[in-house]
């Protein structure tokens, strides 16, 4: 019976927390299959970072200096030298911007399963089944896997990160990376950081979020105006109306943008896609109004209303004319 | 021609220099002019209204015995005439005589296919040669012109006609339709561009007019009907009551004073509101006649017969004021017609975005002449309706002119007056004044001079129409704010006013197209009178002895009115002198013996010239009024109904002979 | 510079969409086939490389119902050719990678030197077209892109990727390269209805038949089902001002608001 | 189609004649914000220097208020003819600011700007305690096919006013039904923005749709549609009568004023929208100038007054020729809102309450108010939520 093997994302060099909830959900995963759960490392150093993934029973890792930034086709070849010298049962892949592509790179190249977009995954005996949200996360489906190893694809935000933060030394195998690494086609070449000439999203104690139920451009000025009534407050929003050019880039909650965790967290015609929801479901409070009560966005917010936002928008900023800003 | 005689004619194809030959092969129509029947003889030359190319033609009747004569040439409007002396001249009857317009149908509208032009003008000489052959003689009949004329409206052009021939020893009515004479001048405080006080210029004329032996002065009197035809109209006229017997009041104006009422409270119509008057008053103090009017919508004695009547108390003479007195219908016999009607102003109203009657702050161009004037409503100081004084001063013009909206002409006056408005409030209030104009239009004599002077003056030129005003208060009672674009800098100018004038176009008189039925004459489509010729025949009609002045005819100045008034004056004179007129010999007639007496014809004759005589039941046309259209002609279901020179077998022939080409050169008429 | 641009047709979630309770598949009847949104980005980036260098853009997709409209929409924004790939198949969620099979396929028989798709449709149940694409082909292949700068003289191109949280990191790579684009540069622009009539009558679209590729998923998919909903929020009801109100009296209690 | 194709044309001949008064760049709500305000932009056209025209941008702030078509002493028909043929060139090099686009693109998509599922068009019905007949599920022979239009089929505040509108005319009996989920956008924003295919694709589809059905005459709830329907639907053969709600209606209102009981005690004002005036120009027949003002007059208790720009001359709300969808480029100009402009005028008219009845305007209006800080001062209303209210309202039906 072979592992249960999660592939630790990093970003500058440290596990993000995309790691340890999939480390979490290797867990339940290798007790269901009773076997070991391992995390793989890639790294330029893996003997640095090893320690902090003590979680797992174990660390397969391999060290080349192209592996140091989420190269896709470094990576891709760093695991494929793996699958083929130490085959998993499972191997858990979560879906960061620096690893996405990456499952269908590795399943692709060998012909193996692959189920992404999940949100969970467990075992039915020997079967593999995933359940990815699709359209926006307006439908879920049930996906079993045949054969193996499977790959399986996890959203962020989906199991808890904290139980598998823990650090201690780990048995590490080490994997001698493939010649193929030298003689890769794609080159990292520097980070670039986004000009911070807005405000930060990420410091702010009341975020009035926004999305397509906004309806137009113009309509944001209100949200504006509900927001200028909290203290330390700023709008921020959703995927599509920042692709649209309604809002700037530092403005965007979710994977492609900034993760916040707000005391409150106002999500305004926001339906909630799984992409948006990462962003922003670690936030104290977070109050959802949408006018379809159906919207994935209820499920986890504290509290729920159901509304058209331009209605709702201006009623509460009445409301809120009646009391004063908090002192942050 | 006497009966049964054969036609001998002759044809004559003039160049009328290049514009003819330079298109037509005048030599080749000429020679296909020789082959037609009847055809005698056949020539082309230069200039056939040349006193050579005359002669050429009495020659011919001399010499080839020519009974009849085709010219080829120009529009009959030009030369028929010309020609039809010739004939006379040489003893043929000017009536077997035929135009043929060769110029305008052929060689002007066909230049750029001068072949084909050619062949049209042979189609149109055939034509041409086939119905002279069936011309017959016609006499002109005469008629006597009465002495007496009859001039609507007292306005300046009124005064002007009526004068002159009183003048000249004619008798003269002159009738209108205020209790005064004197139009729109007599509101006026100046005139462009001399600046010539108008009353100081224009009251001498009135009192004239009231004094002249040879005029009868009906004012607050209209003409109602109008009967017969040039040398003797009967005309009725409605006197309206004001009330005084005019021959008896004295104009001392103490009934005035007497009134019930203390205080001046109707608003004065002269004034346009903008001063009040009593409900007995004279419009204003230079007033012709001066003789007070009563008006009875407002007058209570007249209305209820309730009043104590201080003013017959007051009158010192016996039976001046008359309570009583009923409208009267007299009739006169005339011999000619003079209208001179006037214009009314543009009603601003129709362009609500100015603000009209919404804004006390705006202004029509009249009511401000009325600020200005010494007689007015402020003694001729220019206050605002709050009784301020203005500080900054906007005048719009075009307003209603110049515009697919309301009027499509220029006014011609408004660029004048609106320049003497500026440079009078300017000389009387120190006013910032703002002109907001299109194009100024100056072209008269000093026009231009004016403009310059004004200009200098300091005031404001914005080139670039007002499209909005706004209130500057919500209220709206205080001062407006024009947007205009300075199209001069290219930029928007939004400059507040206190005082805000719409220089406002002329208009053709509200009941102009009643009048115009009265007097059967024809108006334009904005409703003024229309002339018999642009240039040639500027103060006729199409109505024999009704003559145009004034504004009536189209918007111009006072001297224009003036000169038009005594040139309508001296085409009656010429009428009254010669004694009697030839009436055209195209008139309609009747045959007795076919007529059924349908009276399909009588309502259809836009000139009112046919009636059914009474003792058989036949219809007459009345040929001083016949303008020989044809309508009756072509409507008369019995065929009884025949028009000179416009008899069916010359119209037939003519089709016949003009088919026939047709026919043979296949798009040769087209 | 040859750029070939994959566009999928995925339904609009603007739209419902609904599970047929009995078969547990979509409900075709009101399924609503638009072009998906990333890929419109592609498309974008592509035709602004098409500016800057001349090169030509082919724009490919599978004969899905809107696709022909898809393509003529494209033409008329300015791509250079267009592809209609006959399948004779109905929309299913699940066809990603029988999708980069075919379009493997394809590719053999047009030059390409930057194949672009967006980065993650809604329904990549079984990975990313381009990734699954560049996999097949043994290209290499970057992800999340929103810049993409190729170089005609070297034959590489600079890629911006978009990592998150305000941080982006650059890459280079030889050609050909398969990206997967999350925005582009500027925002996808419009294509008037005339000119996109224009493009149909034009008949620039060719529609290329590909031999059946023999597929063998490695997946199933059980079943699908709407999500339950609201399990997690507290409802406040009533009318928008009675709401409101008790939003402010919580948010005070939680300290968030003054009193 | 270029200016030498307009040329040709009577209509078009007409720029030929212009005067460059400037009354309409005097009258032009925009003219502070564009770079060629319109008379330049005639005679830049009339120098042959269209480019420089759709370079500049300044078409986009037209709103098709018609302010200038209307006073143009030439006539020259700007508005409606002009300055969308000038917009349809900026297609071309992509000037058109992404909101507009998206709205263009959600009206091809959807057949509504607010990029709303065509599935949920007739959602408000079942809020309606009146009847409502959708054609798709009861076909058959009807008086009246009501256009309900986009924002009061979808927009919250639009929805109000539709169920107002379907309460009135069970009232007053109508035979009357909907399109529900097969209404499409009628074009507007097409036509006066210049995007003619699409005004044309949605013509003939919704041309298609009519067809279908048996109706008599139409009804449209908003001025725009009524516009569009009287300017390019009979160039397409549909002569059926179409008639603005506040037109029918006014004609009903013998029938209707018995049923006004309830007082409804406000100062109230009217903005005429421009597609029901100005737009219609000479053909005085078709101006709704008179019908809304009688029927406020009938309501109990209400004083009308009159704002500075009313009849021809009201301003303009701003969200015409495409102009509701680029506000958020107005604001990026630096320009003033038209809307606020409105309101200002309205509440210094002494009104608390603004009437309206375009679909745009209610939405539009009630921002301003917003904006304007004026929450206290005046409410939007559209004319018939306020014969609806006079009438009893949701509780007397």
């Amino acid at each position: 019976m072979a592992d249960v093997y999660v592939l630790a994302d990093l970003e500058r060099g440290r596990p993000t927390d995309l790691t340890f909830e999939l480390l979490t959900a290797g867990r339940a995963l290798a007790s269901d299959l009773h076997v070991p759960l391992k995390a793989v490392l890639l790294t330029n150093e893996a003997g640095l970072i090893a320690p902090s993934l003590g979680f797992a029973d174990g660390v397969v890792a391999m060290s080349h200096s192209s592996l140091e930034h989420r190269n896709l086709e470094a990576w891709s070849r760093a695991l494929l030298k793996i699958l083929d010298e130490k085959p998993p049962k499972v191997l858990l892949i979560g879906i960061s911007n620096g690893l996405l592509g990456l499952p269908s790179l590795v399943a692709g190249a060998r012909g193996l399963p692959l189920i992404s977009l999940c949100r969970s995954v467990t075992a039915h005996g020997e079967e593999i089944v995933g359940d990815p949200v699709l359209f926006g996360g307006k439908i879920e489906a049930e996906v079993h896997a045949k054969g193996g190893p499977v790959v399986v694809a996890v959203r962020p935000g989906s199991y808890s990160a904290e139980p598998a933060r823990v650090q201690r030394t780990v048995p590490v195998e080490n994997v001698e990376p493939p010649e193929a690494l030298e003689t890769r086609r794609v080159h990292f070449k520097r980070y670039a950081d986004l000009e911070q000439t807005d405000v930060d999203i990420t410091h702010c104690d009341v975020l009035i979020s926004i999305g397509r139920g906004i309806q137009s451009q113009e309509n944001i000025r209100i949200a504006e105006e509900l927001s200028g009534l909290f203290r330390n407050a700023a709008v921020s929003s959703s995927r599509p109306l920042v692709d649209q050019g309604w809002l700037p880039r530092t403005r965007q909650v979710g994977r492609s943008g900034m993760t916040v965790k707000p005391r409150l967290y106002l999500a305004l015609g926001i339906s909630g896609a799984p992409e948006h929801i990462e962003g922003m479901k670690s936030s104290e409070t977070i109050v959802a109004v949408n006018t379809d009560p159906k919207a994935p966005v209820f499920e986890y917010a504290h509290y729920g209303v159901v509304a058209d936002i331009l209605t709702f928008m201006p009623r509460l900023a009445e409301q809120l004319r009646k009391r004063k800003p908090v002192v942050a | 021609m006497k009966e049964g005689e054969t036609p001998r004619i002759g044809v004559y194809v003039c160049h009328c220099g290049l514009n003819i030959a330079g298109v037509l092969s005048v030599k080749s129509l000429a020679e296909y002019a020789g082959r037609l029947p009847n055809v005698v003889v056949s020539r082309d030359y230069k200039y056939m209204c040349s006193d050579p190319g005359q002669e050429l033609i009495r020659q011919d009747i001399r010499e080839h015995g020519l009974n009849r004569v085709v010219v080829a040439a120009c529009s009959p409007f030009l030369h028929e005439e010309t020609f039809r002396r010739v004939c006379a001249s040489a003893g043929v009857n000017p009536y077997f005589y035929q135009m043929v317009n060769i110029r305008e149908h052929a060689a002007w509208v066909h230049s750029h296919e001068k072949e084909k032009a050619t062949r049209k003008a042979e189609d149109l000489i055939r034509a041409g040669v086939a119905r002279a052959a069936k011309l017959e003689p016609v006499v002109r009949q005469r008629v006597p012109i009465h002495p007496a004329v009859l001039v609507v409206g007292g306005g300046i052009a009124g005064i002007q006609a009526a004068l002159t021939l009183a003048d000249a020893g004619k008798k003269v009515y002159l009738v209108e339709r205020e209790p005064t004479i004197g139009g729109h001048m007599a509101q006026f405080d100046k005139t462009f561009p001399t600046l010539d006080c108008a009353a100081c210029i224009l009251t001498p004329k009135m009192t004239a007019v009231g004094n002249h032996p040879n005029i009868t002065l009906w004012t607050y009197s209209d003409v109602v009907k109008v009967d017969g035809s040039v040398g003797h109209f009967t005309v009725t006229v409605r006197r309206r009551p004001r009330y005084v017997h005019e021959d008896l009041c004295i104009g001392c104006l103490l009934c005035i004073e007497s009134c019930i009422y203390p205080d001046a409270r109707v608003a004065s119509e002269f004034d346009l509101g903008l001063g009040k008057r009593k409900p007995v008053y004279i419009p204003f103090p230079q007033a012709v006649p001066m003789k007070v009017v009563f008006d009875p919508e407002t007058c209570i004695a007249v209305k209820t017969g309730k009043c104590t009547r201080p003013c017959v108390d007051v009158c010192g003479v016996e039976g001046a004021i008359d309570f009583e007195q009923k409208e009267e219908f007299p009739q006169i016999e005339v011999g000619t017609i003079i209208l001179a009607t006037g214009f009314k102003t543009f009603d601003p109203h129709r362009l609500p975005f100015y603000g009209y009657g919404r804004y006390p702050a705006v202004y029509t161009s009249l009511e401000v002449e009325r600020l200005l004037n010494a007689s007015g409503p402020t003694g001729g100081e220019v206050v605002l309706r709050n009784g301020k004084k203005p500080e900054a001063v906007g005048i719009v013009h075009c307003i209603g002119s110049r515009d697919e909206n309301t009027n499509r002409y220029c006014s011609r006056v408004c660029c004048m007056y609106a320049m003497k408005i500026a440079h009078l409030i300017r000389e009387r209030t120190g006013a910032e004044v703002y002109n907001f104009y299109i194009d100024i239009r100056a072209p008269g004599k000093g026009f231009e001079e004016f403009y310059d002077r004004v200009q200098e003056e300091g005031v404001h030129f914005i080139r670039g129409k007002v499209g909005d005003v706004t209130p500057e208060t919500p209220d709206g009672k205080g001062r407006v704010v024009v947007s205009a674009d300075d199209t001069l800098l290219g930029r928007a100018r939004k400059i507040p006013l206190d005082m805000l004038v719409l220089a406002v176009g002329l208009e053709a008189q509200a009941d102009a197209n009643e009048v115009r039925r009265l007097f059967n004459i024809t108006c334009s489509e904005e409703g003024f009178f229309v002339e018999r010729h642009p240039k040639l025949a500027p103060v006729n009609t199409f109505t024999d002895g009704v003559f145009l002045a004034g504004c009536c005819q189209s918007p111009k100045d006072i001297p224009d009115s003036v000169a038009q008034a005594g040139a309508a004056a001296a085409e009656a004179l010429a009428l009254i002198d010669r004694g009697e007129m030839e009436l055209s010999p195209n008139f309609a007639y009747v045959s007795a013996e076919e007529c059924s007496g349908c009276k399909t014809c009588v309502p259809l004759c836009p000139y009112s010239a046919i009636t059914l005589e009474p003792e058989h039941g036949k219809a007459v046309i009345n040929q001083a009024l016949c303008k020989g259209c044809g309508v009756c002609v072509a409507a008369c279901p019995s065929g009884s109904i025949g028009q000179h020179l416009f008899e069916d077998a010359q119209i037939f022939d003519e089709i016949e002979a003009l088919i026939q080409g047709v026919a043979a050169n296949g798009e040769g008429a087209r | 510079m040859d750029v070939v641009v994959l566009m999928k047709m995925v339904p609009d979630a603007a739209q419902k969409i609904e599970v047929d309770a009995a078969s547990g598949q979509l409900k075709a009847s009101t399924l609503n086939l638009i072009p998906f949104e990333s890929d419109e980005h592609a498309l974008e980036e592509a035709l602004l490389i098409k500016e800057r260098t001349g090169a030509t853009v082919t724009v490919v997709t599978t004969d899905l119902p809107g696709g022909d409209v898809a393509l003529w929409t494209a033409l008329a924004k300015g791509a250079t050719h267009a592809l209609l790939v006959t399948r004779g198949r109905p929309y299913e969620p699940r066809s990603t990678g029988e999708l980069a099979r075919i379009y493997a396929k394809l590719l053999e028989t047009i030059p390409h030197d930057l194949v672009l798709t967006g980065a993650q449709a809604p329904d990549d149940v079984e990975g990313e077209l381009g990734a699954l694409l560049a996999a097949q082909l043994g290209l290499p292949y970057i992800s999340v892109a929103v810049a993409v700068r190729p170089d005609e003289g070297t034959h590489s191109a600079e890629v911006t990727t978009e990592l998150g949280g305000g941080l982006r990191s650059v890459y280079e790579s030889a050609l050909p390269l398969v990206v997967g684009i999350q925005t582009s540069e500027t925002p996808p622009r419009y294509a008037p209805f005339l000119q996109i009539r224009a493009a149909q009558r034009s008949k620039r679209t060719r529609s290329v038949a590909v031999e059946p590729v023999p597929f063998d998923p490695k997946v199933e998919v059980v079943a699908l089902h709407k999500p339950v909903a609201g399990k997690g929020a507290t409802m406040l009801e009533g009318s928008p001002e009675e709401v409101a109100g008790r939003l402010v009296e919580i948010l005070a209690e939680k300290e968030l608001v003054g009193g | 189609m270029d200016l030498d194709h307009v040329l040709l044309y009577p209509e078009g001949k007409s720029l030929l004649t212009c005067i460059q008064c400037g009354v309409c760049s005097a009258t032009c709500p925009q003219e502070a914000f564009m770079e060629y305000p319109p008379r330049k932009i005639v005679a830049m056209l009339k120098a042959g220097l269209i480019d420089e025209v759709v370079q500049s941008g300044s078409m986009l702030k037209c709103v098709s208020c018609y302010s200038c078509q209307a006073k143009c002493p030439r006539q020259i028909r700007l508005t409606d003819l002009l300055f969308p043929l000038i917009r349809g060139r900026m297609f071309e090099g992509g000037g058109i600011p992404a909101e507009l686009q998206k709205a263009f693109l959600d009206v091809q998509r959807y057949g509504n700007p607010l990029g709303r599922s065509t599935s949920e068009r007739s959602d408000w019905v079942a809020r309606s305690k009146v009847p409502i007949r959708i054609l798709a599920d009861r076909p058959g022979p009807v008086d009246l096919l009501w256009n309900v239009e986009c924002y009061p089929s979808y927009h919250p505040r639009g929805q109000a006013v539709a169920l107002a509108t379907a309460r009135l005319f069970h009232r007053l009996g109508l035979d009357f039904a909907i399109l529900g989920s097969e209404e499409r956008c009628i074009g507007d924003c097409a036509g006066y923005f210049g995007e003619f295919g699409l005004l044309d694709a949605l013509i003939e589809q919704n041309l298609t749709t009519f067809r279908k059905y048996d109706f008599r005459r139409v009804v449209t709830s908003g001025a725009h549609a009524f516009n569009v329907f009287a300017h390019h639907y009979p160039g397409y053969g549909f002569t059926t009568p179409v008639e603005p709600v506040v037109g029918l209606i006014g004609e009903e209102l013998p029938k209707l004023r018995p049923m006004l009981k309830t007082s409804v005690p406000h100062k109230v004002t009217y903005h005429d929208p421009c597609c029901l005036g100005r737009c219609m120009g000479a053909s005085a027949l078709r101006c709704y100038f008179a019908p809304p003002r009688k029927l406020l007059e009938a309501i109990p208790g209400l004083k009308y007054v009159e704002m500075a720009h009313h009849h021809e001359n009201s301003l303009c709300c701003g969200g015409g020729g495409g102009g509701m969808w680029l506000d958020t480029y107005y604001r990026d100009q630096g320009m003033d809102r038209l809307s606020e402009r409105v309101v200002k005028e309205a509440v210094a008219a002494g009104a608390d309450v603004l009437a309206v009845t375009c679909d745009y305007e209610v939405s539009r209006f009630e921002d301003a108010v917003k904006v304007l800080g004026y929450d206290r001062k005046i409410v939007v209303r559209d004319v018939l939520e306020l014969l609806d209210e006079s009438a009893g309202g949701e509780a007397a039906v």
